[in-house]
This record gives structure tokens, C-alpha cells and sequence, in this order.
């Protein structure tokens, strides 16, 4: 019963890895318990994006990822 | 129209990729191009560009809609690294072949426009103090913003 | 800047003069191209073009200076064709390296828009009813007039 | 004592021959004696340009050309 956390760029230095298992469901509520304060801070910021197996979310706060999703967490594109 | 577009995680050689696009559009009047290399200035030694398989290359196939949406082509490629990189080396190619000079040209402007600044790369340099996050330059910002209709 | 500027009487590849190009300028951070072709429509068999050697180098040359005044570029090819092209034919070869994109790119722009309507060329096109002498189209006239401040 | 006149695209369809000699001085009122009524037209129209030597004329009723010059008539160019 698990939601694939991945960590892109910045991120994934904060994280200390590049994904994680976490506990479903994950909601927006939940990131803090899920991945800790510093890491649920970061995904607050205006210009990070929740993309939830591949569609970017509108709305971030409206996450609702249950099994099996992937739940990847962008920090700002830097361009190619 | 003929859509070439991929994202590779090894070097490439631009001069040989357009010369063969040539080949593949002998009809088209004209073929403009763009190769974006690893700038060798401020003690980069390595660039690492992060991609998410989920977004990247499908982003990359949607920008190419849009290109062909807005102007008549014959052809576009669309070639990006992921990937360590050393200075010199290729990033980006993207070409264009068209009928006529101009659709060839804003073709390839707005698509290295939309790459460098709104495309779905993370990007870090390793200089002699260690690894750097890098994000657009605000210049590539406006560039992007002109196509803003 | 190094600059190559050359009025070809012989078919060329611009693929390979690209490639001679990028070696040439390891440094830039970018290259923009266009290449232009004989466009096989209209039933077109030769194209013809017509140079006048104390006019149409020199106005190359001129050409290059006007480039290299108004971008900053770390080198500028101008390869143009003159005497009898078949259909599929390279005509013209431009490139630009600049440490940044826009330059690279608006200086081709420039050098194209000039070379199709305002430099040193007569053109004509031998089609199934015999020789035809060739106007710019007005919309490379357009083109052109872009550019002027 | 001979000025040679270079003939570009249709003027030299219209001239039969790529360049030919003429009697020095050839100045713009004696184009017609010099090159024949239809020639001398074709330079008249007003996007016919004239060079000297690989300069062209600004007004090209200046013309004015000594012995071993090089006169070209340039009919529109046609671009690359």
C-alpha cells in the first residue's frame, strides 16, 4: 500500500535520495508527516510543482495519490 | 510532416544528425537549424541535466505539436541531452525544414525559446567549489515571453 | 571574429562546411544555421545565378562587416553558390556562432533576409518552356525592410 | 581607347553577348549611339544601376568612363 515519491534536482539533494516509499493515500495535508518539515516547506514554495504519474497538478494542494501512484515533486525548470 | 524528436543519454554529433535530416527532406527549400553546446566559461567542469521520464519527453513531443500547429513545415527534429556533459559538448539540436525561409526560422527560435526556459530539465554545474543549481536567465524568460500571444 | 565568406562555383555540402564550422568555434556556446535549396517546385530543371565578381563578393564581404557590427559573434560563415544548380541543389550556406542565442540566430536571420533581395545575385530558372528571369518575391522584400532602423 | 561594357542577366539577352568594347569616353547621352536604342532603354528604367569599376553609380546620368574602364549594367538583382 505504497505511493512512489520521486525528487527531482534540488529536491532530491534535500531528500538525500532520488525516491521513496511512503504510506497511502499521500494528500497535501499529509506531506509534512509523510516526508518531514524541511522537505513539505520546500514543496510549498509558489514555483514548486506535483506532477501525480505524469500530469502536472493544478492545483498542488488538491493532492490525492493512492497506491501505486507516483507523486514526483518539481522545483523550478532550469531549461536545457 | 516528418517529426524527429528525442531525448538521449549519450553524446551525439549535430553535424551528422542534421546531415541526414537533409537527406530525409530533399524537397523543403530551406532548413534552419540551432545546436546548443556546454559553454566552456566560468570554470564549468561538468553540466548535469536532470530529466523526469514521465514529463520530459512527452513535453518535448507536445512542443513539437504546437511547432507544427503554428508553422508550415516539412520537417522538425528535435534532439536534447540528458545527462553529464563536459564543456563543448552538444545539448541541444533542433531543425527545421520548410518551403519557406521564414516558417524554418521561427520554427526553430521559438522551440530553442520554449526548451531553454519552460521545458521539463533541471540543470547543475559542477565548478571547482562543487555542484550548482541553475535556473533560466531571466534573458530567456522574455525570449519565451514573445511567443505569448 | 573569424569569418569565412566564399562564392562557391562548384556544388558544396553544407553539412560537412557545418561540421568544419563547429570545429572551428569550440567555444561558442551556439550555432545557427540556415541552408537553402534549389526548391524542386514549378517544374523547375536549372536554376541559374548570375554573379558580377567586382560587385558580388565584395558585397558578401560588406555584408559580413554590417553582421559582425550589429551582433557580437564569435564567427560567421557565408558560403553562396553562383553558376547552374539542379533541383535538391545547396545555394546558400549561413552560420553564426555567438555565445548567446539570439545573436547567433538573428545574425543568420539578417544575412539570409539580405542575400535573398538585396545582394549582387541575378537568378533565372530553366523550366519546360525555356529560360525564365527571376524577381525577388515581395515577400523577401518585406523581409528585408525588418531589419531597417 | 576602348571602354568594355559588361551586360548582367536580361541586358545581356538583350545585348546578345556577355560584354562588349566601345569608344572611349562613354558618358550617359551617348549610351544609345554607343549601345543602340533598345539597350539604352533597358538602362533607363529607373532600377537599372550602373557601375565603374565595381562602383556603382549613385546618379548613373553621372556616367562618365575613360579608356580601360569597366562599365556594367545592372538590371534588378534577383537575389540569392
Amino acid at each position: 500500500m505504497a505511493v512512489t515519491v520521486v525528487f527531482i534536482g534540488k529536491l532530491a539533494d534535500l531528500a538525500g535520495e532520488g525516491e521513496r516509499e511512503v504510506a497511502a493515500p499521500l494528500i497535501w495535508a499529509g506531506l509534512a508527516d509523510a516526508l518531514g518539515a524541511e522537505i513539505a516547506a520546500a514543496v510549498s514554495d509558489d514555483r514548486t510543482k506535483i506532477a501525480v504519474n505524469g500530469e502536472v497538478l493544478a492545483d498542488k494542494t488538491a493532492l490525492s495519490a493512492s497506491d501505486g501512484d507516483e507523486v514526483a515533486l518539481l522545483p523550478p525548470v532550469s531549461g536545457g | 510532416m516528418a517529426r524527429d524528436v528525442q531525448l538521449l543519454t549519450k553524446g551525439f554529433s549535430p553535424g551528422k544528425a542534421l546531415g541526414l535530416f537533409a537527406k530525409a527532406h530533399p524537397d523543403a527549400g530551406g532548413i534552419a537549424s540551432f545546436v546548443g553546446k556546454v559553454r566552456p566559461d566560468g570554470g564549468v567542469k561538468v553540466l548535469e541535466l536532470i530529466s523526469y521520464e514521465r514529463l520530459t519527453l512527452p513535453g518535448m513531443e507536445k512542443l513539437a505539436d504546437e511547432v507544427e500547429g503554428r508553422w508550415q513545415l516539412d520537417g522538425l527534429l528535435i534532439h536534447h541531452r540528458t545527462g553529464h556533459m563536459r564543456p563543448g559538448a552538444p545539448i541541444v539540436l533542433v531543425a527545421a525544414a520548410a518551403r519557406h525561409r521564414r516558417d524554418a526560422f521561427e520554427a526553430v527560435d521559438f522551440a530553442m525559446d520554449h526548451l531553454k526556459s519552460r521545458s521539463w530539465f533541471w540543470k547543475r554545474e559542477k565548478r571547482g567549489d562543487g555542484w550548482h543549481w541553475i535556473e533560466p536567465r531571466a534573458q530567456d524568460h522574455d525570449d519565451a515571453k514573445r511567443w505569448d500571444i
